[in-house]
This record gives structure tokens, sequence and C-alpha cells, in this order.
């Protein structure tokens, strides 16, 4: 692998990303299985960097898994966006970031389709209009929330409490970055790095000490595949996928995984468990996983956050072998605490993979 | 040069994803149905761009279309700028609108994938929804997360999400009116349409499968034939 | 270990890890001519099995070069041997050779 | 005439009583060893045939005409037919009139088996015996034929093309030992004779050399040196001939009656097969006719070196032959002993087949095959309706379905179409790979569809097809007619109303429907009337194989143009203006080489249809 | 003293048309920009279909410019109409005033690395066929453990809207075929695939070249383009393309991937494009007249073509090309001026 070969790339990539002024829209997947990102990425950016990011309780889901699971027509996911479009202008925001992978893969992919076909936006406008009166400027700039984490990479890791480093040895930790396929598969200028190698997080990882590993599967789909998970007799195809990246990456030693999409991160946490529930395997070292971050989380534990604030006790795969190798200090036993302290009976134990 | 391939062609992104196809096989190459599946994106584009009216239809009342996981992949590797995935998405649309979804056994997972998505939508405001999120459904949830479901309240008060609470934060209770603003864009641009097209079509299909309507969406969620995948006969 | 109600798939990619072929490198001794195959299709238009069947002698030809023979080794049992393909062949492969000499280096499965 | 020898017997007879016992010995095992051989129906069907009186004629007339005489010889070249008849039949004379005199003059001699042979040695002339010149002439004048024979053999064995032959075949040692001897027992006959002609009579030839020998050699013991050479010479051929291709001389005998009993080849060295291994005189015929020949790597393939290593168990050899092979018939049509050249490989091809192929065939997907227009009304007996099948290969030369159709119509015949959706293939090309069960199973298929048709005549434009319908097919109440006979018949009732174009043509005889089915004349005499034929240099029986045959399985694309363009430089030979052959298969292997147009038999009629 | 005539682009069209000029009675002034005259032939090693050597072909004529006025590593500054002449600045300060320029710029070589997906310069066991020249030319091969099995891209750069380059480049199918057998010779034991979209063997023995590597070599055609090139934590690549005929994903490990790159237009086109005030096409190559009918001469009066600068060409299509354009350029000069 020759490093400079990527940085050319990289280099040719660089999207524009304003410092400030945000409308943040929230993922449905990111806040159900992990809310405690969203949070920590709304006060990283608010009360460490200052940064204006507003939210409006208005805001709902952009329709995108409902549009991927042809639950609702195009016209109608494309008219539920230009609400949300709505609500930011309606805030005198410019500047839209979301927190889901899907959903910024969907803007790009609305707003590319509106600009090359303008009878197709005055008909969403005018759909619009019917059903709820509103009108809606289309976002100056559109960004993922990893962009800005991107953007904000060095000013974090100049505040960092922990690096991505091997404390033991001083090595720096192999992390393997996931992208979700909908950042920059479809529009590769619209993703920091390109769609080849993209260096979103690549980026962060470096900043943060950590050393990206390239295996031969990098680029290929976690399986989430919409109706391919959510339909119970699909899965099959979902975890055959994931498996597929494991297998590849298994020889590389990975100490952890770091993921930008939401849906990403729970299943490839969740097939390392059913994997290991079906076959017995186990990818991570002393018959524990390879632990799967959101960005944020990652971000979380740099800044020196309490790991059961960033809601990693919410991972089937064990982070307790990854926070012992930063040096990052834990107490165990508040891991199944409630909000006020109370202890919260621990979840079983799975069969075939270990867990603290 | 058929009727139902202009109906198709409408669509944004048979217009957006079908310039010309030369065959080349780079979307099959990376595509992670491809792998599993007896599926091939190439084989769907070039028979979309034949234009045979009867192969299309094949096509709308099989289960191939149902395969692709829109990871959209392919679109990446196209050397004509052409997009297989948005191809799928428009014969999926349209085998929907025509009724033909319910002649396959992965096309009638329409009715259970819409019942919840609709639902979580129009209900919450979120396509996912841990009310909606049932352990029973979710077993790859893991035990941590039947411990979550377990302590559902708890849990999310203790990482901060705003469950079903006024105000903004994750997993609020959004409020009244912008889910009546869902359920009017909804009756304004089709979705409630196809919820009846689906209703119905599923009705008609389950009863001449002779199932009740509940025994024919419990079937199409968890039943799989052994046609799909490559190793099976 | 637990029931999930789905599972692992194989997968379909021809993965060439290990390229040696010594089924299809005998079939070349003995029938050197299809190496020669540029997979026209023209055996497959023409054969009067085709018309019936889905024999495709090109399909073959390929499947064996990858290792996949029992994907295609039943299309074979449906061979007249009326020699079109060979009448047809752009390359002038002896197909008719070719079919009767896979024959004698592959195995049909017996539980067809 | 008188015995000299009272004792009737001498040493030198030694040599060949032990000769002519071995022989005799290993002929009957031999004989009891291919009845055995034979199964249990054709044993019957044999032993039917022999008592069966006009087969008794046949074989008698066959053995005389085919072994002794060799009519067939004689037509094909006057020379080697001379050749051949005057040493077998010159050499049977000699013993039959050694028998004759024996049973005339001595008859209690007649079971000592060298009397006859030797029958100069032991007796002596008297003035009395007036007849015995009669005989001593004979002896002579047979004697005189055989040796002008040999000496015709002798220059054909080192200057071949003298007698028109352009290959022979190479000889094997024991060849060689029965050659010379063979050379060697006529001559010292002569002088042995000549020696005791003398006392013992002579004629033309012996008193001549009697008078050379008295003159010089005068020695008493001379005379019993060269007696005891002739018994050599004679034993000697004797004792190699089972090794020799000179087997041919007792196996022909069974031959001929096991052939005109319909005995089928049902293996490759057994029974049957066995007979007619051994019936090879390894003349060589074979190598000039075999089309391949053109190529001197293939000159080894011919059909006697077929014989050559079946019976040298040489398995490696054999199968490259019988699977080259392109079973055009013409070795088989030209051979002296009408070996079943054919017949052999494909048992060879079976029995590999049987044993090799790991694919077994499936041709349930037949069963589906829509019939043709079944008759909803049974079909009046006078009506002749027309069942046209024109064949796999004919989809790949439309011009011979349009045409037929074009005169079927203007002929006003009714007829149908059996495979206008694609066809099931006749059969016989699997036939010819060697899978006979297979191609049974396709002959079924095709004789369900055709009879269910309720068509009177089944027409077949392709010779490859027609022989298969002919042979194997046994239709009932369904006549098989190739078009080139259907059309000329139509040409014969006036049916068809034709114009002469005057255009020069050649027709070529497809292997199949010539050889084969004994097709000559009727597309030549409906050619006659549309244009005016030449000749090629070689046709009918000898007419060379187009190159294109299905028949061979091995044979290159890049090997069978020279077969072509030799069979084309054959039927252009006399510059006709275009080739008119009658069998999809030479029409496209002729269009991809040949100078002139090539034509199908229909599209000539049709294009000349008034 | 004959009249002048500037060729800009020393490679084999430049040098053939300057040679052609000669031999007519003008005196040809090339410019090459780089220091070696020959272009991308002075670069190769062989030459298809019979694998001859390209010095053999190149030697004879560069060691034939006598009466050429020819400047190597320099440019052309500035291109200026003077009522009906051009008067070119060159960058060594030289300047001429010429009533005809021939354009013979050639092409470019598509940068692989464009395609990022095949890892040009990212892996190290991905080459491009000018690459594997060098090796082949120079006889120092790149040092990597057991080559055993070798890929070839085919269209690289080529056919490829992506990448910015829709036509076909001629001549790479041709040049892999090629490649992939002397590859095979070098590595006798190795499997040898080449990954095509179509085999465009367009030419006299082009086609029996392929059927030689099928037949002699045993190389393995793949009707598919590859999708992407990964690498292995031992540096071996995986190669993922569509096996099309067959209707299959298909994964293959590789020791070495050669990318065909194909042709790209020149980079200083439209610089000097905009000079004489020429067009290029959309797909950035001159235009001539027309591209059956009079492929030499540009809109322009005095301002010709020849060689790849119209889009990629063989050889001998470049050659003939450019005695063709001197032709052209003799006739334009012979016509009286118009005044």
């Amino acid at each position: 692998m020759i490093y400079q070969g990527k940085q050319r790339i990289w280099s040719e990539y660089q999207k524009e990303i304003p410092t400030d002024h945000w409308f943040y829209v929230r993922s449905c997947i990111r806040q159900s299985f992990f809310p405690a990102s969203e949070k920590t990425f709304l006060e990283i950016l608010r009360d460490r960097l200052g940064k204006d990011v507003y939210e409006t309780p208005h805001h709902t889901t952009c329709g995108g898994i409902a549009y991927h699971s042809e639950a609702i027509p195009q016209e109608t996911v494309m008219t539920i966006i230009a609400r949300q479009f709505a609500l930011m202008t309606e805030a005198g925001y410019e500047n839209y970031v979301c927190s889901c992978i899907t959903s910024f893969g969907l803007y790009s992919e609305v707003i590319e389709d509106w600009r090359e076909f303008p009878e197709l936006l005055a008909k969403i406008r005018e759909n619009l209009w019917k059903a709820t009166r509103r009108e809606f400027k289309i976002p100056t700039y559109l960004a993922h929330a990893s962009d800005l984490i991107y953007k904000f990479r060095n000013q974090i890791a100049e505040q960092a409490k922990f690096r991505l480093v091997n404390k033991a040895t001083g090595e720096p930790l192999r992390v393997v970055e996931h992208i979700g396929c909908h950042y920059s598969k479809m529009f590769p200028s619209k993703g920091v790095g390109g769609a080849e190698y993209p260096y979103v997080l690549a980026g962060m990882v470096e900043s943060w000490g950590g050393e990206v590993i390239d295996y031969p599967e990098r680029r290929h789909c976690c399986g989430f595949g919409f109706r391919q998970y959510l339909v119970k007799a699909n899965r099959g195809y979902s975890v055959s996928n994931t498996h597929k990246k494991f297998e590849s990456m298994e020889p590389f030693k990975p100490d952890m995984i770091i993921t930008n999409c939401p849906g990403c991160p729970y299943f490839l946490d969740r097939w390392q468990y059913v994997i290991a529930e079906q076959t017995g395997k186990t990818y991570g070292e002393n018959g524990y996983g390879i632990p799967v971050f959101t960005y944020e989380e990652v971000a979380g534990l740099v800044l020196g956050y309490n790991p059961w604030d960033l809601g990693l006790q919410t991972h089937q795969v064990a982070v307790e072998p990854l926070l012992d190798k930063m040096g990052i200090p834990y107490k165990p036993e508040d891991k199944y605490k409630g909000p006020r302290g109370e202890l919260l009976q621990r979840p079983d134990f799975p069969m075939n993979i270990k867990c603290c | 040069m058929g009727k139902i391939y202009d109906r198709l062609a409408q669509d944004y992104r048979i217009k957006e994803g079908l310039k010309a196809c030369i065959s080349c096989g780079t979307c099959t190459a990376i595509c992670p149905a491809a792998e599993f599946y007896r599926y091939n994106p190439k084989k769907i584009v070039s028979i979309v761009q034949s234009r045979d009216d009867d192969a299309i239809i094949e096509l709308l009342k099989g289960d191939q279309i149902w395969y692709c996981g829109e990871c959209l992949s392919c679109v990446t590797r196209c050397p004509r700028k052409n997009a297989p995935g948005l191809v799928v998405m428009a014969l999926r649309a349209l085998s929907i609108e025509l009724g033909y979804f319910a002649e396959s056994e992965k096309g009638r997972q329409q009715l259970p994938l819409m019942h919840a998505m609709q639902r979580n939508v129009l209900n919450y405001g979120y396509c996912v929804y841990p009310e909606t999120f049932a352990y029973e459904k979710h077993p790859e949830y893991g035990t941590v997360g039947k411990w979550v479901k377990d302590n559902q309240k708890a849990v999310y008060e203790r990482l901060g999400a705003h469950l079903g609470q006024i105000g903004p934060g994750a997993l609020r209770k959004i409020p009244q009116e912008s889910l009546d603003e869902l359920k009017a864009i909804f009756d304004v641009t089709g979705a409630t349409r196809w919820m009846e097209i689906v209703e119905e079509k599923s009705q008609e299909k389950a009863r001449e499968m002779g199932l009740t309507m509940e025994e024919y969406e419990a079937q199409a969620f968890n039943q799989t034939s052994r046609c799909h995948l490559n190793d099976e006969d | 270990m637990i029931d999930f109600g789905y599972g692992l798939t194989p997968s379909s990619t021809l993965k060439i890890e290990n390229v040696a072929n010594p089924a299809f490198e005998e079939l070349r001794q003995r029938e050197p001519d299809v190496a020669k195959c540029i997979a026209c299709g023209s055996c497959t238009a023409s054969c009067s099995a085709g018309v019936f069947t889905e024999m495709s002698l090109r399909r073959v030809i390929l499947s064996l070069q990858r290792g996949r023979e029992k994907e295609t080794l039943p299309m074979l049992q449906h061979c007249m041997l009326c020699g079109k393909c060979l009448l047809v062949c752009p390359r002038g492969i002896n197909t008719r050779h070719l079919i009767l000499s896979i024959g004698k280096v592959y195995k049909m499965e017996e539980d067809r | 005439m008188r015995e000299r020898i009272l004792a009737a017997y001498d040493p030198f007879v030694l040599p060949f009583v032990f000769g002519m016992t071995f022989v005799l010995a290993y002929c009957l095992i031999a004989l009891v060893k291919v009845l055995l051989q034979l199964n249990a129906a054709d044993r019957r069907k044999f032993a039917l045939s022999l008592i069966t009186p006009t087969t008794i004629v046949k074989n008698i007339r066959d053995i005389f005409c085919d072994c002794l005489l060799h009519v067939k010889l004689w037509k094909r070249n006057p020379v080697l037919g001379y050749m051949h008849s005057s040493i077998a039949f010159g050499w049977f004379m000699i013993i039959v009139i050694g028998h004759i005199e024996t049973i005339l003059y001595i008859p209690e001699r007649l079971h000592r088996l060298y009397y006859p042979i030797f029958y100069r040695y032991f007796m002596e002339e008297q003035n009395t015996t007036l007849q015995g010149s009669f005989f001593f002439f004979l002896m002579d004048f047979f004697l005189l034929i055989i040796l002008s024979g040999i000496t015709i053999a002798i220059i054909k064995r080192f200057r071949s093309r003298i007698v028109g032959m352009r290959r022979t075949t190479k000889l094997t040692l024991t060849d060689r030992i029965g050659l010379y001897s063979l050379w060697a027992i006529f001559p010292l006959r002569w002088i042995a004779e000549g020696f005791t002609a003398g006392v013992a009579g002579g004629s033309f030839m012996t008193v001549p050399i009697n008078w050379i020998l008295h003159n010089f050699m005068s020695k008493p013991e001379n005379i019993t040196v060269a007696w005891w050479l002739y018994s050599i010479a004679l034993g000697t051929f004797m004792t190699v001939l089972p090794f020799t291709r000179y087997m041919h001389i007792p196996s022909e005998i069974l031959l001929v009656p096991m052939r005109n009993a319909g005995l089928p080849v049902r293996h490759t060295r057994k029974g049957f097969a066995l007979t007619m291994l051994y019936s090879c005189p390894s003349c060589g015929v074979c190598i000039d006719a075999c089309p391949m020949g053109v190529q001197k790597k293939n000159v080894k393939d011919a059909t006697v070196y077929m014989v050559r290593n079946l019976k040298r168990r040489n398995q490696k050899r054999s199968l490259e032959i019988a699977e080259k092979c392109l079973m055009c018939g013409k070795c088989a049509a030209l051979c002296q002993v009408q070996m079943d050249a054919c017949g052999l490989r494909l048992a060879y091809r079976t029995a590999q087949e049987k044993k090799t192929n790991q694919i077994p065939a499936d041709f349930s997907y037949l069963a589906a095959v829509e019939p043709i227009a079944p008759a909803v009304e049974p079909v009046a007996l006078d009506d002749e309706k027309v069942l046209y099948y024109a064949g796999c290969m004919s989809s790949l030369t439309p011009v011979i379905s349009r045409s037929v159709q074009k005169v079927l119509q203007s002929a006003g015949v009714r007829y149908e179409l059996m495979d206008k959706d694609g066809s099931i293939c006749c059969g016989r090309p699997l036939m010819l790979a060697g899978r006979q069960e297979e191609a049974q199973q396709l002959i079924a298929q095709n004789r369900k569809l055709i009879e269910a048709s309720g068509a009177r005549i089944l027409l077949v434009s392709c010779a490859i097809c027609y022989r298969i319908f002919k042979e194997h097919y046994a239709l009932s109440g369904v006549q098989v007619w190739h078009y080139t006979e259907y059309f000329s018949r139509l040409i014969r009732e006036g049916k068809l109303q034709l114009r002469n174009s005057h255009q020069t043509l050649v027709y070529h005889d497809p292997c199949d429907l010539g050889r084969g089915c004994g097709i000559y004349d009727a597309p030549r005499a409906a050619l006659r009337t549309v244009g005016q034929l030449v000749p090629a240099l070689k046709e009918r029986k000898e007419s060379i194989c187009c190159g294109g045959s299905v028949g061979s399985l091995t044979l290159r694309y890049e090997d069978r143009e020279p077969i072509t363009r030799n069979a084309i430089d054959n039927l252009t030979a006399n510059n006709p203006e275009a080739i008119v052959t009658a069998c999809p298969l030479c029409l496209k292997t002729f269009g991809r080489f040949a100078p002139v147009p090539v034509f199908d038999f229909a599209q000539v009629l049709a294009d000349n249809l008034e | 003293m004959s009249q002048n005539v500037v060729v800009i682009g020393g490679g084999p069209a430049g040098i053939e048309a300057s040679r052609r000029l000669r031999d007519l009675g003008y005196t040809p002034i090339l410019i090459e920009k780089t220091p070696v005259l020959g272009g991308h032939l002075a670069r190769w090693d062989r030459l298809f279909p019979e694998g001859i050597e390209a010095r053999t072909v190149l030697d004879p004529m560069v060691a034939d410019l006598d009466g050429i006025k020819y400047f190597t590593e320099t440019e052309v500054s500035s291109i200026n109409r003077l009522k009906d002449t051009w008067v070119v600045k060159l960058s060594n300060g030289l300047s001429a005033q010429v009533r005809a320029i021939l354009l013979t710029t050639g092409f470019d070589l598509f940068k692989a690395e464009k395609k990022e997906e095949y890892g040009y310069g990212i892996y190290e066991r991905v080459i491009t066929n000018a690459d594997l020249e060098d090796w082949f030319k120079s006889g120092a091969a790149p040092q990597f453990d057991a080559v055993n099995v070798i890929g070839f891209v085919h269209c690289v750069g080529s056919r490829d809207e992506k990448a910015g380059n829709r036509q076909c480049s001629k001549v790479c199918c041709v040049t892999a075929v090629k490649q992939a057998c002397e590859i095979k010779e070098k590595f006798p034991d190795a499997t040898v695939y080449c990954f095509y979209m179509d085999l465009r063997m367009f030419g006299r023995k082009y086609e029996d070249l392929y059927l030689k590597a099928q037949k002699d070599y045993g190389i393995r055609f793949v009707r598919g383009r590859v999708s992407e090139v990964s690498e292995d934590n031992d540096g071996h690549l995986f190669v993922k393309a569509e096996d099309t005929l067959f209707g299959k994903p298909l994964k293959i490990k590789m020791d070495l991937l050669v990318l065909m790159a194909g042709m790209a237009p020149a980079a200083d086109n439209h610089q000097l494009a905009r000079m004489v005030n020429i067009q290029t096409g959309e797909d950035g190559f001159y235009l001539p007249q027309s591209i059956i009918g009079s492929p030499c001469t540009s809109s322009r009066e005095g301002i010709f073509f020849a060689g790849a600068a119209t889009g990629p060409k063989t050889l001998p299509e470049t050659l003939s090309e450019a005695a063709s354009a001197a032709l052209a350029i003799d006739r334009y000069l012979k016509t009286p001026q118009k005044k």
C-alpha cells in the first residue's frame, strides 16, 4: 500500500464545509440504537466548540428507510424532505446537517434530481404547498454529521484526554473504518475523500492517533439492505454480507471498527453476536468480538467522556478490552445502572462471544 | 417497445439511472445481493433496456427485483453513469402500482413492510421507533438488546434520549400537527394509495392462497422458500 | 447454538484463488479446440436441443473453464450430437468431439 | 499311368504334410471359435441360411466369383484382377486336376493328403495312357497362368504404379515370409516337375525344362532336392499362413456365407467381425479409396490398418482410426472382401462410448414436443399426404426446404412440415458417435410423431436422415422417400413442368445416399431434365466424400479442407458450370471452397420450374 | 531557400511527416517538448501484431533527419496570424514565419490513477501497460515474489464516461493480448487473465494473435469489466469483476495486475487550439474538417493534423496519415496565395 497515492486522491476530494450555523436533523436508527451518540455530537459541537447547531422538535424522519423499503413512493419521500427543508428555511438556516447516512444520500440524490429535472422540483413544491402550506429553499450546504466532526477533528485532538493508541505498547490502534454506502458511493464528490478511499473517518482516526487499516472488503456494504433486514425471512443476506467483511478483515487483526452510518455499527455489532451464536466463530482477541463504534462515541472517548454516558453498554460486543488498551478508566459496576444510579438487572451472557 | 416500458420510463429513477448499458458487469461484480441471491443487476438492466414488455412484466411479477439491498454501490462503478439500483427501485414501484408484487414471495413482503413503515412514520414520525421494535421479531438484538427492551425507559433516560417527551431531542414525541402534515403529504403524494393497493392485492392473494390476513402477513415476514439463494435447487 | 430463523448463505462468487483446473487441462489434452472458444454463442443459437431446453454449449465451456461444471453438465444430457454447432462455429471448433470428450473427462453426479 | 514309387511315400512330403495339417487344424479351431462367439440368434440365422436354397446358390456363386475369379477386381483393375485370379484360380485348378488324376488312376491313394499334390513324383507315364497327355497339358497350362500371375505380383511389389495402385500396404515379417514362399512355390514346382518329366511325363512347360535339366543337372539326387524344396515352400507357406494376410484365403470361404446370412457386426473382434478381420487380404485398395488419404498423415488411418491394429489388439491406434473415419463407406464399397469397415468402426465406437461416457443422455424433454398437425380425420388410402422432414442441418441451408416446398407446391402435393419449430434429430449422428441406445430414443420419438401425423409419405431432403429412416425406423404405413427419388417420380408422372436450362451440371453422390442407400440414378435422371450432366472423374460408388461428414469424430476443421478441395477437384474435372448435391452437409461444405456455384438438388429443380 | 513548415510534436507522426515534407522540398521545423524524439513509440518495447521491436521502426526514422530542423525540449510559446502566415514563437527564443503548421501532438496515456478503484499508485502490484513495456525494454523486472496469477484489465480510461473518455482507444485490446503472451513467456507457469468488454481485433493478423493467445499460450479471457481491486495483507490483489458470459461475480487473487491505460487527448490540445483558433471535439481531440474525407485539414487555413491528435490510431495509421498530411500541405502551399 502506497500511502502517498491515497493522499493524492484525498486531496482531490475536499468538500467545502462551513464552520458554523447548522440546522440539525436526527436519524431514526441512531437515536433508537445510539441515542447517546447524537447527544454527544451536539455537546461537542455546542459546548466544546461553541457552534450554533439548531434542532426543531417539528422535524421528522426523512422517510428514507420507508422509501428504500418501497413503503412510500418517491414523490412522498421528496415531499417529506421538502418539508424538512421548509423547517430549515423557516428557522433561517442555510446549512443542513443530518445524523443519518441514508438521509444524507437521499438528500444529495433528491437535490441532484431537482437540479436536473426542474419540473420535478415544481411538482414537489406544489405537493408541499397542498399538504402543509409550507415553502422551502434548498440548503446551500449539505453535510453529514461526520463531516463536521471530521472538520473539527484537529480541535478535538487538541482537547483529547486519550488517544487511539495502545497505552501498553505505544503502538497506534489498528482501526477499521466503515463508511455507510450512501455517504459517497452515489456522488463521490459529496463525501470527504470520495467514494473509493473516503477520508472522513480515516482523517479522524489519523488525527486521534490511530492507524487505519485497509482490507479487501473495506468498501463492501454492511448488509443492512433495508428490506433485507427489516423482513426476517431475508436476514440471511444481511448477516452473510457482514460475515464476508469480517472474514476479510480478520487477518489484519483490527482493534476496533469506527463507522459513520447509524445502521452499520448496529449490524456490525449484532451480526458478530449472531455469527458467534450460530457458528461459534469470534473475530476479536481471546474470544471477544471486535468492538464497533460510532464516530461520536470515538470522539467522546478521546475527549474523556464516561464510556457509560456514551452508551457503550448497549453494544453487544464488549468494549472493555479496548478501553483497557487505550487506558480509559471506567467503573464496571456503573455499566448497567439506570439514570438515577439504580442498578438494573444485568443482561445475560451470550454463549459463544465473550462479554463483560 | 411497449406500454409497460413507457410507463416505467416516466419514473425519474429510470431517467436518471438508465442511459445505455454496455453489459460490462461492473455492477454485478460488487453487488452484495448478486453474491448471495440468484441475482444479477446487469441482467435486470438489460431486460429493461430491451423494452420488451413481456420480459419486464415477468420481472415485475418475479422475486428477482426484490433481492436488491439498495446500497447503490453499483452507481459508483458504472462506466456509463447508469444506476442499476435506481432501475430496480423504479421496477419495484411499478410492481406495486400494478399489483404484481403479490405474485412473488419476496414481493408479498410488501404487506408487513408497509404496515411497519407507514404506521411508524404516521404514528410516531420515525421510520424506526423503540416502541414498535419488538425483541421477538428481532432476536439478533442480542442479550443486551433484551436488556435494553426490558429496561427501555431507564436506559433511554440514562443515555439522554427524550423518549416520548415534548420538545427537541432524541426519540421525542413529535407534535401532532407535524404528524398531521405527514399524513397530508401521504395523501397528496400517493403513499396512502400505495397502502390501499397493497392491502387490496394482498387480500386477494391471501384468499387465493387460502390464508387469513394474519397468516399471510406472518408468512410473508417469516418464510423463505428454497429457490432464492445460489446453493439451492 | 441459537436458531435465529435465518443464517449464513454460501457465496456465489466464482472464487479463483487456486487456479489449477486439472480436469479442464485433461479436456484440453483430448480436444485442444476447447481453448479456441470466443463465447460468441453461435452454437447455442443454432442448437437443436436448445429449441426445447436450456442447452448452451457456450455456457458449458465457460463453466468448465471456471471449474463450475456441476451447473452445466446436465445440459449436455440433452445434446443430440446433430452437429449444427460444428457447422456454425466461427473458430472451427470440433464441437461434437468436444462434447464427447467432456463425457469422458467429467462425471455427472449420481443424485440427479 | 502307374505307380513309380511303390512305397507311395518319400520323406520330402513331410514339410507339406506338416504345413497342411497345421493350417487345417488352425482353421477348424478358428471356425469353432467364430461360431461360438456368435450370439444364439445370429447362429440360428446363419445355420438357417446355410440350408436355404437361394442362399446356397448365392454362396457358391460368390465364393467362386469373389474368391477364385476375383470378378470385382477384374472390373476395377483388369491387371490386378488377372493377377489375383490367375494365382487363385490356377492353383485351385492344379489342386483339382491333381485330385482328378488321383481319382482316375490310383484312387486307393486318395486318402494320402500329399498324394494329389505330388502326383507327378509318385506316378510315371506309360505310353498307353494317352489320356494323360490331356491332363499334362492342363497342368502345364495352369502352371503357366499361375507363373504369369506371380510375375505380375513380383512387378507389382516393386512398381505398384504400373498396375495402377498409388499406395500399397507395408508388409509385416510373416507376410513377407508368406509372400516369398508363395512366390517360390510355383517356380519350384516347375523345376521339380521338370526333373521328373522325363519319367513321369509332361507337357509344353515341363518337357522343355526337363531337357535343360537333363542335359545340365542330370544327377538323380538333384531330383529329390527339387521336390524337397517344393514341399518346403508349400509347407512354409501353409505354416505361416494363419499369421499372414493369406489367411484371407480360407477366411473368405466362411465370410461369404456369413455375409450372405445378413449377420450384423456386433463386436470389434468376435464372431462375424473376427471372420472379417481374417478375411482382409491387406491388398490396400482401401488406402487409395480413403478420402482422408489426401493428407499423408492420414494414410495409416485406412481400413487395412484398422484391421491390422484390431488383430494386434492395439487399442490406442484402433480407437484413433475408428474415431477419425468419415464413415463415407468408399473403402467398403471397393473392398474385395466387402469388409464392413464402417460397421467395425461403429462397433468400436459403441463399445468405447459404453465404457467411457460418464454423462448419460436424458431425452425426456422430447416427450413434450408437439405432434405435427395430427390428422383429425382418417386419411384415405389413396391420399398421398406428404410429411416433409427437412432435418437439423437444413435449418442452416434454408434454400433446401424453401426449394422443396416450391417444387411440392408446383406439383400440387399436399404436404405438412415436420420440423418448422425445431426438429428432433434423426438419430444418425448419435449412432455414428457410438451412442446406439440414445439414438433409439430419438428414433422412437420421431416415429411416434411421424406415425401420428397421418402422412403416407415421409419426404426427406437430407441424405444422412434418409439413411437412418430407411435402415432403422421401420415405420408402419409410411413410406420414406428421398426427395431425389420423389421428385424424379413426379417428373416421370408429368406432375412437374420443368425447362432445360442447358447449364452443365455435375452431380455429387452424397455418401449416405449413394453408397449408403444405393440411390444413384434418380437424381441424375431428374437433373438431365433441367440441365446437361457432365461426369465427375470418380462418381457413383467411387464418389469422394465432401469432407464435412459428421461420421468423423476427431477430424479437425483444418484437416477437412484438403478433403473438400480434393472432392471439388474431382467434381470439376470436366468444367461443369455448377455442382449439384442432395445433402445439406455437402452443400454447406462444398459451398465454402467451390470455384463454381453449389446448388441443392431441389434448388435446381425449383429454379427451372415452368 | 525552401519554404518552412512548422511541425508540432516529435512522435512518429511528426517525424514521418517532416521526412515526407523534406522529400517534397520543404524545410520542416520539428518541435518536441520532451528531450527525445519518438513519442510513446520510443518507450515501447515490441509492437503488435507480430512482436517486432519498436526500435526497428523508430531508429531508421530518427536516423534520417537530414534537412529537418528539429528542436527537442522546446515548446510553442505563441502562434499569431500575420496576413496569410503564422508566426510561431518557441520557448527557446526562436521564431518562424510559415504558411503551414502541422499538429502532430499525439495523445497522452490515460492516467491510470484516475480509476481510483483499480488502485494504481496505491497498490504496488498494479502497473500499467507502459510500465510493462518499460520492464520488457529495460529487463528490470519489479521485485515481486512468485508471480503465478496475472491479470490484464482492458479499457482502463477508455469507453468510460466517468473517466472522461468515452472513446475506444483502439490499440489496447491487441496490446493486452500481445503483452499477455509476452508475460506468459516470462512466466510460463503463470495463469494469465484478460478482462475485456469487447475484443476489438480489427486489424490484419490481430485475430491470429488472439487465437494464438488462446490456443498456444492458454490465456484466459473473461468478458467483464473489472469493478474493483483491493489488497490483501500480504500485498496480493483481489480483483472483482463479473464473468458476464457466465452471469456470476468473479473474484480472483492475483499477483500482478496490468492496467491497459488508453489514449486520452493530449493535455496541451486546448492551449494550442486556442492559439490557432481551432476547435477540439467534446472528447478533447482536434476536429478535422471531415473524419472520413479530409482527416488532415482543419477548419483554419494552414493548420493541418496527423496522427493520434485527432483520435486514437494505430502506428501504421499514424504513419500513413503523416504522409497524406504532407501531401495536403504540399498542395496547399502550391496553391497561389489569394491577394
